[in-house]
């Protein structure tokens, strides 16, 4: 019921139904002003319940909002803004929120005690998978997920200062402006749609004014301050290392197409201060999770903040001076108080209203709303009619982010409560009611407190003036559980109750953690922030123990349940790596090619023409252009490292296993790197362009490794060396113009012709491509009569379609990633299929290339006893028979007559192709002991798709073996 | 014979326009990454115009671009004080700026970018989104951003994600 | 986690790639034996408490620094320029 | 006092006054025949097959804290044995036959769920290296089946098939694989422990290893010394300090490992997927909350909690490769300490000291490993003798190079594998 008339309303639908709420307000509230008051069903029992909180510690009214992809589960009504066309769901029910058919587990409750499916569900064993965790699974889980894919957008952002505010109540408000005035550089955030806390929700007044008056004027003089940034809806979620925290935003405003719903920030701060109030929590009593049963700090938030009466007839249990507060307020609002129940037998209160001292609520009527509570007083019992029980079981400072960095809160008996130890994150203090000071005059002075003791640490003074404010005192006599038949209700979330804690602890099950884990309490969606205190309250209850020895559970982040599209924010399809372009990437498009992944990068992997139906045809295509006549490839991603100095030489030897410092200028050669393990990190071609100036060239894979590699020696092991390393991957486009043809390809585009004499194999140098500065390298990955052809960047492009073009008038044409595999398996040259982390020199048949005349990065670890010999795996060629007869990488070696078993398999196989040049299947792999086996025949096995080919073993370079093709 | 024809990074891909804000290309110039000898720094920075800038700054023609590396625009004789490297067509270069700018870094950027911190040629080698950058400050409301040549497609798409964001707030 | 880099200042830990420990600076000699390599490559105090390892910040100016740290805590206390730590 | 249906019905009926504590809180004896130090799943297994296999039941399990309250209580609760190289092959093969065989072994419900785990591949390569895999897998007698992108869209219908970063080629399907409840394992253990006669003594830190003229003699411990013949150190995430009491250093750099849940929902993920570009690994708990986690945060540490950039990347690789997940919203995270090993597998050896066994090294695959890692510590502790099981996890395998594990073949950096 609405306590005045709205100003302006708009029309939302809960389950289908329109409902009028005013835009911006909790939709709980729209819902209670309406008179709903059954809004979910509980995670385990199914029981009804309605709202119970006025914040995002809310524990029974989660919906889902919108429909389709749009649909969002698992939403808190009271921190969901109401706005026009809003799309609201219950959840958990079938058919319907009012029959729901799993209710039925209520009835079975007594079988359904913590833990109970640890003891049972376990004969026959196949029915587990097939029975009983499927019904299980249905019938948990609260809302669903569409399954579709999501449609929306977040995003992510980074935000600095010196002090963040957490928490914009009269501590935080305060903290701000003292800080604030004080010139530092302050972020406030709140998560509430605005800023005040509790002066919102209250009628106490600063500075002789109503609370929101105070804060009206607070908030203009923050946003007057430049160095200060006010963030609502913004929830401090985590807090991390070195003053690093976690925020989300739920952006303000309509839902528009490309507008962000919700933003993460990553807030660095100097300092913070943490005022993040209060929570209240329940008391554990008889049936106490009926709709219409709140907090009664909720009551007054939605009577005095939204002017929503939660019911006609309210009645109020606590055990706590600031529960009276409710009563005032509500009859201030015109609404009646059925009764005031306070269990201390001293209470001091006065009104016009039932009030019972001593008592305590035994029981509660009513399924889908309440309709009554018992209460015992004075030894005798007595029915009251009310539809809405305001109760307060005291206050919980929220200490959660105090205890992100593995803090324990501190046990404070005066209060019952836990407050934050002090120092538990570095940079924080806390201030207010999270600090486990609650009159709002004390919040206001430690506020500014906290700010002082702050902006000193920045070297600032700020001045203090605190406004006047009430300043009651808060005195509670704990009471965890009333005593009485019925389930009493400590986790409403989780369904977990009294009984259940007290059969934890009965299995011996009596450290808190172990009771969380059995009886699941506080692991629902709010993570116990209303039950943990209750819980352990009753754990300690039953094991004899006091509370602080008990101890408590950890917190951990985040606060606030935080969508996973927000932090994942700008990753859905392509924007979770970068994307890396070649030069020639348009072209290699406009000739159709399909471009394929190659670490960051994207490669074409093969050049469709016309009539060709299969990958197969192209690729042999291109094959026979290398082989025949001259094929064109992009081999610009291969990381290229630029190394200069005095030392490069020096720098070469000791990072690859042969020697470079003896290679003459105008020359390349093939080097092998090692980890420090010894085993194979890289391989390539290094040119020596100058005395003191090398270029290397690394796999495309392993580019960022080794670039990242010579730094390490550089820096790390080796600062006498002086060479400088850079990558020129960027700077250089380049090409690979191979095959008998690649002369004359090249002389078309040269500025000065090459001949055999001045660029022998293995030659490099500086050359003019068409009037540009370029360089050659005379190198092979195909076997054949090759080079590579780089030219600055920007005349990448140009020059790729200058060589296909010109290669098509010869016969030959440009190739992809497909035909570049089969060419270099021809020629057994590897890739890191092959040197896959687990190889090493003497595997790949390259030992000969360690030299023993120099120390370099990995050679002692390769002379390890297991490194060596006959038992390890060997780089072999495995020959198939024939056309028809394909073989697969991944499959397993065999002897021909063994059995296909893990003791059995003495090998695998790499890479395979079909080799056109040599009409039949290739494979490279690696076999026990395998140089010393070529000629043998062996079995390949692959079981996955159950193929079984007999191969010859023999050496891994299949064509050319004497490699005359790529010198002559 | 015919002529190879010259392309930029960005061709095809900026400008980028969002509300106030304007990414467009600095069409590319000769960069040469000038990286001293050991104990050369000072003879290195005497034959440069503008010297060797401070870490994390850009003098004139010299821009710091990392640990004991400098970009220096033009041309550069340096011979065996320093390795030189031409990097003219290494880098992908894009000015962005507008009221509002420091908005869509801060969305992308792990560093505090605000003015009264990192000021005119202030340089940050750091991250944008997933990418490694440099970027400089060149006004009071114009970075530079500086991002590997074959990732400008990656760049122009973060920058305009983050631009369309704050521009629909 | 943020780390103080020499050369840039206080950076995110997202900028950073990590090694290991620090003692990879004192590489054996190639002849060292099988004992000293193992100890080198292998064998760790892995102290729960104060340590000293290696970043390299991959993503900001390419320095290898030596990060001293607590590894209960996380707290850093001190970051230095690798090869001055071993000039 | 056996676990049924029949016996939850009954005590359902008088008000669960029945139940009698799942394991007994003993003092420490002065002596016992084997220690255990740590109390958690792979501590609480080798107690209980060191009692069932090998009759030994003057044992004690000391344990610093509460049991099950390392990494076997903060996981992501796969159990597979998808390993291919020889050595992880026949140990994780073992591992995964016990699991199926533990509710009845145990009399406890501790519900392995054998949903099917599916390992993504993005390139021909990886298929490659998968198929190898499967093929080991299958050599070893476990099952395998290769999909191909089609086989991989009936499965998970719900992946985005077009315009994910690192498109979807397939995917190694390991039906056997699966799930099971973490903390019911190490509570399973313990029940069966304590049954036979093991004293679980919690809130019990080891500060000690007595050895006199290099054999074990017992241990110094918050509670008092106590004498033992064997000492069996099983505490991943804290190897380093113990052994270092027995004058050990070990192989091993701890990192820390996060990992995630959601808020319940109603079932949408119904295997495990794992999704190696992006270290990242999915399945959905008995509960409704989705569990999943990513790589480890790559620097040492022991806090038990992580930062944001790699919690950042795990929501990256999820929005990526399953665009349907983002409206599910992250609950809790949380942080486990991984004994991370240079090649990536564990080890279960002796150790130079007499008496004093070790089974450390996990890496972060130790919950799965756990009826495996006990059965075979066990067996090594009764007998002096490696199981076959387990026979290839030695200490000395680094020094001398023979027998490296390197599933992941990043070599001996402890934080890559």
């Amino acid at each position: 019921m609405r306590l005045h008339a709205p100003e302006n309303t708009v029309t939302f639908t809960f389950d289908g139904r329109k409902i009028k709420g005013v835009p911006g307000e909790p939709v709980s509230a729209a819902l209670l002003a309406n008179d709903i008051k059954l809004v979910a069903r509980s995670f385990k029992y199914h029981r009804p319940r309605g709202v119970m909180s006025a914040g995002s510690e809310e524990q029974n009214a989660l919906v889902t909002i919108g429909h389709g992809a749009q649909a969002e589960p698992n939403v808190r009504a009271t921190t969901l803004e109401v706005s026009e066309g809003l799309e609201v769901s219950s959840q958990n029910a079938w058919p319907s929120l009012r029959y729901d058919m799993m209710a039925v587990n209520d009835l079975a409750s007594p079988f359904l005690a913590a833990g109970f499916y640890y003891k049972t569900f376990m004969w026959p064993r196949s029915f587990w998978e097939k029975l009983y965790e499927p019904v299980i699974r249905r019938a948990a889980g609260l809302g669903a997920l569409s399954g579709e894919t999501n449609p929306d957008t977040y995003e992510k952002a980074f935000a600095f200062c010196d002090v963040l505010v957490i928490g914009a109540g009269p501590a935080g408000l305060m903290a701000a402006l003292t800080a604030g005035r004080a010139g530092a550089d302050v972020i406030i955030a709140d998560e509430d749609t605005a800023m005040g806390g509790r002066l919102l929700r209250e009628q106490e007044q600063v500075d002789g004014k109503p609370g929101a008056d105070w804060v009206a004027a607070a908030l203009a003089e923050l946003d007057a301050l430049p160095n200060v940034r006010r963030m609502t809806r913004t929830t401090v979620t985590g807090a991390y290392d070195q003053g690093t925290y976690g925020a989300l935003e739920r952006i303000a405003g309509p839902r528009v197409p490309g507008k962000p719903l919700e933003c993460f920030w990553r807030i660095v701060a100097k300092r913070a201060i943490l005022c993040a109030g209060a929570l209240e929590r329940p008391i554990a009593f008889p049936n106490n999770d009926r709709p219409g049963i709140m907090m009664a700090s909720a009551v007054r938030a939605y009577v005095n903040r939204w002017g929503v009466a939660p019911g006609t007839r309210v009645a109020i249990f606590g055990n706590n001076d600031d529960a009276h507060r409710t009563a005032r307020d509500l009859v201030a609002a015109g609404i009646k108080v059925a009764a005031l129940i306070d269990s201390r037998d001293d209470a001091d209160v006065e009104g016009d209203f039932p009030i019972y001292t001593g008592a305590k609520v035994i029981a509660t009527k009513g399924r889908h709303a309440l309709q009554s509570i018992t209460i015992r007083h004075n030894g005798g019992t007595r029915v009251i009619r009310t539809d809405c029980l305001a109760m307060s079981g005291g206050w919980n400072p929220t200490v959660h982010l105090t205890c992100h960095m593995n803090g324990r809160p501190t046990w404070r008996e005066d209060i019952a409560s836990f407050v934050p130890t002090p120092e538990s994150i570095p940079g924080m203090v806390t201030a207010g009611a999270c600090n486990g000071t609650f009159s709002t005059a004390a919040c206001l002075a430690e506020g500014a407190k906290a700010a002082v003791e702050v902006a000193g640490g920045l070297g600032l003074k700020p001045e203090v003036t605190v406004p006047a404010a009430d300043d009651a005192s808060y005195a509670i006599t704990p009471l965890w559980a009333v005593p009485g038949k019925g389930r009493k209700w400590i986790d409403f979330q989780n369904d977990v109750h009294v009984k259940d804690i007290k059969l934890a602890a009965q299995e011996n099950f009596r450290s808190v953690e172990h009771m969380k884990r059995y009886t699941t309490q506080g692991m629902a969606p709010d993570q116990g922030k209303s039950s943990n205190v209750v819980a352990l309250a009753v754990l300690a209850d039953a094991t004899g123990r006091g509370i602080p020895e008990t101890g408590t559970t950890t917190f951990r982040p985040p606060y606030v349940p935080v969508s996973i599209a927000a932090m994942g924010a700008g990753s859905q399809g392509k924007g979770f790596a970068p994307e890396r372009f070649t030069t020639s990437h348009r072209a290699s498009i406009a000739r159709d090619a399909p471009m394929i992944e190659a670490g960051l990068w994207y490669r074409p992997s093969y050049f469709p023409q016309k009539g060709e139906t299969h990958w197969q045809q192209s690729c042999d295509r291109e094959v026979g252009y290398v082989r025949n006549a001259v094929g064109v490839c992009d081999v610009s991603t291969l990381g290229k490292i630029d190394i200069q100095g005095p030392d490069a030489a020096a720098l070469l030897d000791f990072v690859y296993t042969n020697t470079f410092s003896t290679l003459k200028v105008g020359r390349v050669r093939y080097g092998l790197m090692l980890r420090e393990d010894g085993h194979v990190m890289d391989d390539g071609t290094t040119a020596r362009l100058g005395e003191q100036h090398f270029v290397m060239t690394t796999t495309t894979a392993a580019a960022g490794l080794v670039m990242r590699h010579l730094e390490f020696v550089l820096q790390v092991l080796r600062p006498d060396l002086d060479a400088k390393v850079i990558s020129v991957t960027e700077q250089w486009a380049q090409f690979a113009v191979a095959g008998p043809q690649a002369r004359a390809l090249l002389n078309t585009v040269l500025d000065q012709e090459l001949d055999d004499e001045s660029w022998p194999f293995m030659a490099c140098g500086e050359v003019g491509v068409a009037g540009v500065p370029g360089r050659l390298f005379r190198i092979s990955f195909s076997g054949e009569h090759a080079y590579e052809v780089a030219v600055p960047s920007r005349y990448g492009e140009s020059l790729f379609r200058m060589l296909t073009a010109q290669a098509e008038v010869m016969g030959g044409g440009p190739y992809g990633m497909e035909a570049l595999n089969v060419l270099r398996i021809e020629k057994g040259f590897i890739t890191h299929a092959e040197i896959h982390g687990r190889t090493t020199a003497f595997d790949i048949g390259m030992a000969r290339m360690i030299s023993t005349k120099k120390d370099c990065i990995g050679k002692a670890s390769a002379a390890r006893p297991g490194l060596l010999g006959e038992s390890r795996q060997q780089l072999v060629g495995l020959r198939g028979k024939g056309r028809d007869h394909a073989l697969t990488a991944g499959a397993h070696l065999f002897e021909t007559q063994a059995a296909e078993t893990r003791v059995n398999s003495q090998g695998y196989t790499t890479s395979v192709c079909f080799s056109p040049t040599l009409e039949t299947h290739l494979a490279l792999g690696f076999l026990e002991n395998g140089r010393a086996r070529h000629g043998e025949v062996i079995k390949l096995r692959d079981h996955l798709r159950d193929i079984t080919e007999e191969v010859e073993v023999c050496d891994p370079v299949f064509f050319d073996p004497t490699g005359g093709r790529a010198r002559g | 014979m015919a002529k190879l024809i010259a392309l930029t990074p960005f061709a095809g891909l900026l400008p980028v326009i969002h509300g106030g804000i304007e990414a467009s290309e600095v069409l590319p110039q000769r960069l040469m990454s000038v990286a001293p000898y050991a104990g050369q720094e000072k003879a290195v920075a005497a034959k440069l115009d503008d010297g060797l800038a401070k870490v994390n700054r850009r003098k004139g023609a010299v821009t710091w671009f990392g640990h004991g590396v400098w970009l220096v625009a033009g041309d550069v004789a340096l011979d065996g004080l320093a390795a030189v490297t031409d990097q003219s067509d290494a880098w992908a270069v894009v000015q962005i700026a507008g009221t509002g700018v420091e908005d869509v870094l801060a969305r992308l950027v792990p560093v505090d970018l605000r003015r009264g911190l990192f000021r005119n040629n202030h340089v940050a080698k750091t991250m944008l989104g997933h990418l490694s950058v440099t970027i400089i400050r060149t006004g009071s409301h114009a970075f530079e951003i500086m991002v590997m040549r074959s990732m400008a497609q990656t760049l122009v798409h973060d920058l305009d994600v983050a631009m369309r964001g704050v521009a629909a707030r | 986690m943020r780390i103080i880099c020499p050369n840039c200042g206080e950076r995110d830990r997202r900028e950073f790639y990590y090694q290991g420990d620090a003692l990879a600076l004192d590489r054996p000699a190639e002849d060292a034996g099988l004992e000293a390599w193992d100890d080198y490559l292998h064998n760790r105090d892995n102290p729960a408490g104060d340590t000293r390892d290696l970043w390299f910040h991959e993503a900001g100016c390419g320095a290898w620094l030596v990060v001293e740290r607590n590894t209960m805590t996380h707290a850093v206390h001190k970051a230095t320029l690798a090869e001055k730590v071993k000039a | 006092m056996g676990y049924s249906g029949f016996r939850v019905i009954k005590e359902g009926l008088f008000g669960q006054t029945g139940w009698k504590p799942v394991w007994r809180d003993p003092e420490p004896k002065a002596e016992y025949d084997a220690i255990i130090i740590g109390g958690g799943g792979h501590g609480l297994s080798t107690a209980f097959y060191l009692a069932k296999e090998h009759g030994m039941t003057n044992i004690a399990v000391l344990e610093k804290g509460y049991i099950g309250g390392g990494n076997v209580g903060r996981n992501t609760t796969i159990v597979r044995a998808n390993y291919f190289l020889p050595g992880n092959s026949e140990f994780y093969s073992h591992s995964l036959k016990m699991w199926e065989g533990m509710e009845q072994e145990l009399n406890y419900n501790v519900m392995h769920s054998q949903r099917g785990l599916i390992n993504l591949f993005h390139s021909d390569g990886q298929r490659d290296a998968f198929a190898r895999r499967g093929n080991a897998m299958i050599n070893q007698g476990d099952d395998a089946i290769l999909l191909d992108r089609d086989g991989v869209r009936e499965h998970l219908p719900y992946l985005d098939f077009d315009n994910i970063r690192f498109p979807i080629y397939g995917g190694l399907y390991h039906p056997r694989g699966g799930t099971a409840r973490h903390d019911a394992v190490a509570w399973g253990y313990a029940r069966g422990a304590d049954q036979r006669g093991v004293d679980i003594i919690q809130n019990c830190e080891v500060t000690g290893i007595d050895i006199e003229g290099g054999v074990v003699k017992g241990v110094q411990t918050t509670r008092g010394a106590i004498k033992a013949k064997k000492v069996g150190i099983v505490v991943a995430g804290r190897s380093g300090q113990v052994a270092a009491m027995a004058g050990m250093r070990l192989p091993i750099e701890s990192h820390v490992l996060q990992a995630f849940v959601t808020e319940g929902l109603k079932p949408v993920i119904d295997h495990v997927v794992s999704f190696g570009m992006g270290h990242f690994y999915i399945s959905q708990s008995d509960k409704g909350g989705l569990v999943f986690g990513g790589d480890i945060d790559f620097y040492s540490s022991y806090a038990a909690r992580g930062n944001l950039p790699m919690k950042e990347h795990v929501m990256d690789a999820a929005m990526t490769l399953m665009p349907m997940i983002g409206k599910a919203k992250v609950l809790r995270s949380w942080g486990g300490i991984m004994d991370m090993t240079p090649d990536g597998s564990p080890i279960i050896d002796k150790t130079p000291t007499e008496g004093l066994f070790i089974d450390c090294g996990w890496c972060y695959g130790g919950f799965k490993a756990v009826p495996g890692s006990g059965f075979s510590f066990a067996h090594l502790m009764a007998t002096g003798n490696h199981h076959d099981a387990a026979a290839k996890f030695r200490l000395d395998r680094f020094r001398s190079g023979v027998g490296l594990m390197d599933e992941e073949g990043t070599g001996s950096q402890h934080n890559l594998h």
